[in-house]
């Protein structure tokens, strides 16, 4: 009989390619019958990390395939050749078989070769740093929310990580108070944030580390990973991957609403530099980079807003917003605020209405969180023994909707 | 746990026919050894975790501030002596001289004594110089593991106390010689963990 | 019925006549009113754990919804994990365990039989016991994993993580207390004749889980010890502003869970590794190879731990030897499924209820072993590690493997118990309404899992679009309840109306189906002599003799009197654990007391009848 | 596991505990053995010439030790094997389990 090399000869090479990598993504859209965007697949990979596991995944996946096969068809085989009929008589009592027994040892044996060194070599491809001036962003997890430092550029944010396209980057992953776990699904595979451990002095503390270099620009969603308490679900975060320009316009924008002097290019590319300002410019990127801090450019509520912010509601406590006395650090860096796309950690499109909400009542949007209402303390709604403690805001809706205002106005 | 195994000595079905196991040993002895193995991973997971905290204590006092070799190595030696006078008591269990067999089970229970006292002293000063329970790594993993020893050594004690007044009442002939065989295990497995102990947490630096 | 079977007691041994009552039942020393216990036991947290369940995929019905709060269902999905791992799959194992192992190695009880009730009062008590919480809603809430810091009282202040860690260790006592005896039984307690390689593969794998209890159970123990002092006297374990690593309560935990893992399914591998050849007609393919396959996969399992913490950080080199040791795992599961296959092959196969049973086990045990594989490949780990694709994994091969294997062994040795025969047409129902159920519920979140959807969460963002995969899960989860309420009506049904079974109604081959059903309380009138692995076939030629023959009569079978001690002493130990809680040293002194009392008068009181 | 041979009534052990014990005599030089072993121990720890060999000195020893003590002290060298297995494969997990957090903690980390 004839064998039909069908795979062979009807299918190109590239679309061969293309199938063994989406099939497994096409069989399983196809199974469950809807098709749709997947904003935090794992099967859709953007980095260069993410493409590794990819692959790794597509081979051990038809692997695992092939095996099921092996097994079900020998299942559904037996049970229908073997059935009991009537009039069987008694079969034949077979004990074992040596050869059948080392070849089913041997050949999962060799399969699990075939997976362990592709498998053992992914571990130490996606645990390396990639090169040496990647950007290096400190990743600190907090209950419920996740804050970002650049340490070469000298700038802190919240839950919204900036990141240049095709650039490498590393990833200094520490955590607050509990476990979380870093997951942007299309930038790559998860890491945790281990809580720092206090070392002797003169020892270096231990973090973990995640390197990418990512290829595509555009917003990615990502999540805590690790259970972290009672608004685990809530601990969202997004990526926004911006072209080189536009995130030094971004890097450059925050400094100056810090207000401070520029620092000197200390590595590739000068950080944020007023070069690169202008670069973004020229490039026709329409960022509003330069932060109007000065209360010229505000309208009046937010001019109200902030004197609330300030001095009244005292946000600053924990709040940092650069280039005003507001310099906490308990809570996230509000600084180019207005610039967010999402508001607690991810979970809120960043709207005035939205914003005023959460002002008024977080723990509606996320139980547990250490941010106090205008109506109850931060303590009150926690059982006793909550270390954190901060008096209830007070405001009414009119202060609520300056405060908003003046939060917005922060580009 | 470790007195729920001891207390099952009446369990055995070898209490109405000691050889109709299929080792020709009792199930007490038998089921004995097997707790053993289990006690080797509860002090297992005791010793692993002294050894991964081993030097990141952030603040004193430190090992090196506190241990007293030579006091650590009287008491080691008087534990050392007190498995072989378990093993004599034994011994004579086993040839019906009921006196004698009492005689060093107060041997094991004087020295099982002194080396609690001798050890509660070193705490007292161990206290004394700053190291509690939550003051370090060190601390806390040092008081455990040596705490859950010293609670061992303090159950043994007892139940050698329980066998010597059995011993008195004529409860253990020869014949039921397992009763104190497998109190003397577990005397002497509390002995040989210490040997690790004494090892590990003392001598090496 | 082809088989012989002993139908008469000896002569004027009234004295053994079964006492009835509830308090026969509480002083009980008996394995196999034990056995029935734990069964019972585990049955009810099965509802318990199921109702969970079903609360929890209520809540993930559709995105952003809150049916619950986050706090109440944080409590729900620990309590969940917590109780069917340790409320229902092991005690569900350890009630065949001690039903069986005896019957088939032809003993008359357990090696320590007053121990073995002491088990099963100590894992009743500390079950209620971690349950407690939910009647001052403060259920544990931080994951039956209960990760480090999480834990500790800045983040857990309140009740809920002391019920969680004190439950757990009393339930460990149970456990090592169940180990010891079922290690020293097999050991010491066999019939003339019965050398280990004769053994039936469930006896064997119950031994193989012994071990694994009696090593993993000590390591979970301390760590809870750690937590306990960490959250009652203070000490810094896992205070990271101490240098505590909460690290080292994710490796002692996995050190603990990963060999929990094989607790869970082992039993299930011995008991389908028992039927199959039943219904096939046919000895087991390959016994030797099988046993050790079962061995091997209980001593690598040891060696894997780290595979659950890829995502921790361990660096690349240890990472490696993980995903290596986790990998050769596999070769041992893979070889026993063949040899199930060729046990099969060439038979005549019996498509009865527990025979289904094996087959689904089979079927999609497979599934989650390989999905297991991709697990154990740590980079895809990455993505999946903590995801809905880990979910839907574990709960194939818990599920599907542990829990499929136990329904068959219900089906199957029911009649031994009962002497009447489970529903077969129910039974089938059972069946397929737990594979349609069982599948509904966790395929789908396979997808969920690729497509990014996080575990443990409470809710989840409609931008994930993953509400169908939770909408089928849902839709399954309901059948899957469904098929539990069948087996209850059938169980209760059939133990009163059931079609009578005789002593061997599936013509199988090992020794317990060579006495009535169901047996008498002293199981073997005279002890068996074995001279097979399969006794009642004769060594493969089906014929109207026995491979087993019995020894002269006793004068009389001795057996163990009833004790009410094991309940005293459980309920004082579980009673001086929760003084712990308090943290005031003289309350733990004085809970320490009655404990000490009920084991003196426990080993004083003689375990047989006076004059033996 | 253990290699068990299926005994019933057999009675070969029925007068064997006496001949299973040691005498006093060798139980007296274990226990002086062990002493000696000891001090040794302490020799080496306090004679600064052995730092270098220190660790694997005192591992030895106190291994040493620790079989003397199993062996003689609780019989195992004269009881049925199945013992020694049984124990053995709490020892053996016992020791990987240690030897396997002191690499990951101590060892590993010098590589990255």
């Amino acid at each position: 009989m004839r064998v039909f090399p069908i795979w062979k000869s009807t299918v190109t090479p590239r679309l061969r390619a293309s199938a063994v990598r989406f099939l497994p993504v096409l069989f399983l859209a196809l199974l469950a019958g809807c098709a749709g965007e997947f904003p935090q697949s794992t099967i859709d990979p953007r980095t260069d990390f993410a493409d590794i596991i990819h692959s790794l995944y597509v081979s051990v996946f038809w692997w695992t395939m092939l095996i099921l096969a092996v097994v079900w068809v020998a299942l559904t085989v037996t049970l229908i050749r073997f059935r009991a009929k009537p009039g069987d008589g008694k079969p034949k009592q077979i004990r074992g078989h040596m050869g059948l027994e080392i070849g089913w040892t041997v050949g999962p044996a060799l399969i699990v070769v075939a997976i362990a060194i592709p498998t053992i070599q992914a571990v130490f491809a996606t645990q390396r740093p990639i090169s040496e001036d990647a950007l290096v962003v400190e990743v600190t997890g907090h209950r419920f929310w996740w804050e970002f430092h650049y340490p070469e550029q000298g700038v802190t944010t919240a839950n919204e990580l900036w990141l240049p396209v095709d650039r490498a980057v590393t990833l200094r992953l520490g955590a607050s108070d509990v476990i979380h776990s870093f997951w942007v699904p299309m930038l790559g595979g998860k890491r945790d944030l281990n809580p720092t451990l206090a070392v002797r002095e003169g020892e270096e503390p231990k973090y973990n580390y995640l390197y990418f270099t990512p290829r595509e620009t555009g917003l990615y969603m990502g999540q805590c990973a690790e259970f972290c308490g009672e608004s685990h679900a809530f601990m969202a975060m997004r990526v926004n991957v911006v072209s080189d320009a536009e995130f030094d316009a971004w890097t450059a924008g925050w400094l100056e609403s810090r207000g401070a002097a520029i620092p000197a290019a200390p590595a590739r590319e000068g950080g944020a530099t007023e070069e690169a300002v202008q670069e973004a410019e020229e490039a026709g990127v329409t960022l509003q980079a330069a932060a109007p801090t000065s209360a010229v450019d505000l309208d009046p509520l937010a001019v109200q807003g902030r004197d609330i912010f300030l001095n009244q509601a005292t946000c600053g406590a924990c709040h940092a917003i650069q280039g005003t006395a507001a310099q906490g650090r308990l809570a996230p860096d509000l600084t180019q605020f207005g610039l967010r796309t999402s508001l607690a950690s991810g979970i809120l499109e960043n709207t005035p209405e939205n914003l005023a909400a959460w002002i008024i009542d977080p723990w509606r949007f996320k139980p547990g969180a250490n941010m106090p209402g205008t109506q109850y303390a931060m303590d009150s709604r926690i059982v006793s023994g909550n270390p954190f403690a901060w008096p209830a805001t007070g405001l009414d809706d009119e202060q609520v909707r300056a405060v908003s205002a003046y939060l917005l106005s922060l580009k | 746990m470790a007195q729920a195994v001891a207390a099952s000595a009446h369990d055995a079905h070898d209490a109405h026919d000691p050889h109709a196991t299929n080792t020709g040993v009792s199930n007490f002895k038998l089921g004995f050894w097997v707790f053993l193995a289990s006690e080797c991973l509860f002090f297992g997971t005791l010793i692993s975790t002294y050894m991964v905290y081993k030097g990141t204590a952030l603040e004193g006092p430190y090992p090196a501030d506190l241990f007293d070799i030579i006091k650590t190595t009287i008491s080691t030696t008087v534990l050392l002596f007190s498995s072989l006078a378990m093993v004599l008591a034994l011994h004579y269990v086993h040839e019906a001289r009921k006196n004698l067999a009492i005689l060093w089970l107060f041997a094991v229970i004087a020295m099982g004594g002194t080396f609690l006292v001798m050890e509660y002293f070193s705490y007292i000063k161990y206290i004394g110089y700053g190291l509690t329970i939550g003051s370090s790594t060190f601390g806390s993993s040092y008081f455990v593991l040596t705490g859950t020893h010293k609670a061992h050594v303090a159950v043994g004690m007892i139940w050698m106390a329980i066998l010597a007044w059995r011993l008195h009442k004529g409860k253990i002939p020869p014949s039921k010689s397992d009763q104190v065989e497998v109190a003397g295990l577990y005397w002497h497995f509390v002995d040989i963990i210490w040997i690790v102990i004494f090892t590990l947490v003392y001598l090496i630096p | 019925m082809s088989t012989a079977t002993i139908e008469h007691a000896p002569a004027g041994h009234g004295a053994h006549t079964e006492p009835t009552g509830l308090w026969s039942w509480i002083t009980t020393v008996d394995h196999k009113r034990i056995a029935i216990m734990y069964f019972l036991a585990a049955t009810f947290f099965f509802f318990v754990g199921g109702v969970e369940a079903l609360l929890i995929r209520i809540q993930l019905w559709n995105p952003e919804q809150a049916v619950f709060s986050a706090e109440l269902y944080n409590q729900l999905f620990t309590m969940h994990g917590t109780t069917m791992v340790f409320l229902v799959a092991m005690p569900m194992a350890v009630a065949f365990f001690n039903y069986i192992v005896p019957l088939q190695i032809g003993a008359r009880d357990v090696a320590f039989p007053r121990l073995n009730a002491l088990s099963f009062w100590i894992f009743l008590f500390g079950g209620i016991y971690i349950n407690l919480g939910w009647f001052i809603g403060a259920a544990p809430h931080a994951s039956w994993v209960g990760y480090a810091t999480l834990t500790s009282n800045a983040y857990s202040p309140g009740l809920n993580t002391d019920f969680w860690f004190i439950g757990l260790s009393i339930i460990g006592i149970a456990s090592i207390a169940g180990g010891v005896n079922f290690i020293t039984t097999i050991v010491n307690m066999r019939a003339p004749g019965m050398k280990m390689m004769r053994m039936p593969l469930f006896t064997w794998m119950t031994f193989v889980t012994s071990f694994l209890l009696i090593t993993a159970i000590p390591v979970i123990a301390v760590a809870l010890i750690f937590l306990g002092f960490d959250r009652t006297f203070g000490s810094v374990f896992f205070d990271p502003s101490m240098g505590g690593d909460p690290v080292l309560w994710q490796h002692l935990f996995w050190i603990f869970g990963h060999p929990e893992v094989y607790i869970l399914i082992l039993p299930s591998f011995g008991v389908i590794s028992d039927i199959i050849p039943t219904f096939s007609k046919k000895p087991l393919f390959g016994y030797p190879i099988v046993v050790y396959a079962g061995i091997l996969i209980g001593f690598i399992g040891w060696g894997v731990w780290s595979h659950h913490m890829f995502t921790t950080g361990l660096g690349p080199i240890a990472d490696s030897f993980f995903v290596a040791a986790t990998m050769i795992i596999a070769i041992p599961t893979g070889v026993k499924i063949f040899n199930w296959i060729a046990t099969m092959w060439g038979g005549t196969i019996r498509f009865t209820t527990a025979m289904l049973f094996c087959i689904g086990l089979l079927a999609v045990f497979t599934v989650g072993g390989l999905s297991g594989i991709m697990h154990a490949a740590a980079p895809i780990t990455l993505q999946q590690h903590d995801s809905y694709f880990v979910v839907a994994h574990f709960h194939y091969v818990i599920v599907g493997g542990a829990m499929m294997g136990l329904w068959a062994g219900l089906y199957y040795w029911f009649p031994k118990v009962t002497g009447r025969l489970l529903n077969e047409t129910l039974g089938k129902w059972h069946f397929w309404t737990t594979m349609v159920g069982f599948n509904l519920t966790f395929f789908p979140m396979h997808f969920s899992g690729l497509y990014g959807m996080p575990r443990r969460i409470y809710t989840y963002s409609a931008d994930l679009n993953v509400d169908l995969f939770n909408q089928l899960a849902t839709i399954g989860a309901f059948i899957f309840g469904i098929s539990a309420l069948i087996m209850v009506w059938n169980l209760w049904h059939s133990a009163r109306k059931g079609e009578k079974a005789g002593a061997n109604p599936w013509e199988a081959a090992t020794l317990e189906w060579s006495i009535p059903s169901p047996p008498h309380h002293y199981n073997f009138p005279e002890l068996p002599v074995v001279r097979s692995r399969e006794p009642l076939w004769n060594d493969g030629e089906r014929e109207e003799v026995l491979a087993v023959t019995m020894l002269e009569p006793e004068t009389e079978p001795v057996m163990p009197v009833p004790s009410y001690w094991p309940i005293l002493l459980a309920l004082s130990i579980t009673v001086a654990w929760a003084l712990v809680m308090t943290g005031i040293w003289w309350v733990i002194v004085l809970g320490i007391l009655p404990v000490f009392f009920c084991t003196l008068m426990w080993a004083f009181e003689p375990a047989f009848p006076e004059g033996h | 596991m253990s290699q068990t041979t299926p005994v019933t009534g057999s009675g070969s052990d029925a007068a064997g505990h006496a001949e299973k014990q040691g005498s006093v005599a060798l139980y007296i030089w274990i226990g002086a053995i062990l002493a000696v072993l000891t001090f040794v121990e302490v020799a080496v720890y306090l004679i600064e010439a052995f730092e270098a060999v220190e660790v694997p000195i005192l591992i030895i020893l106190s291994t040493v030790k620790l079989l003397l003590v199993v062996m003689y002290f609780m019989h195992l060298k004269m009881d049925h094997r199945a013992l020694t297995w049984l124990f053995l494969s709490g020892v053996v997990l016992a020791v990987f389990m240690v030897s396997a957090l002191v690499v990951l903690y101590h060892v590993l980390p010098r590589f990255t």
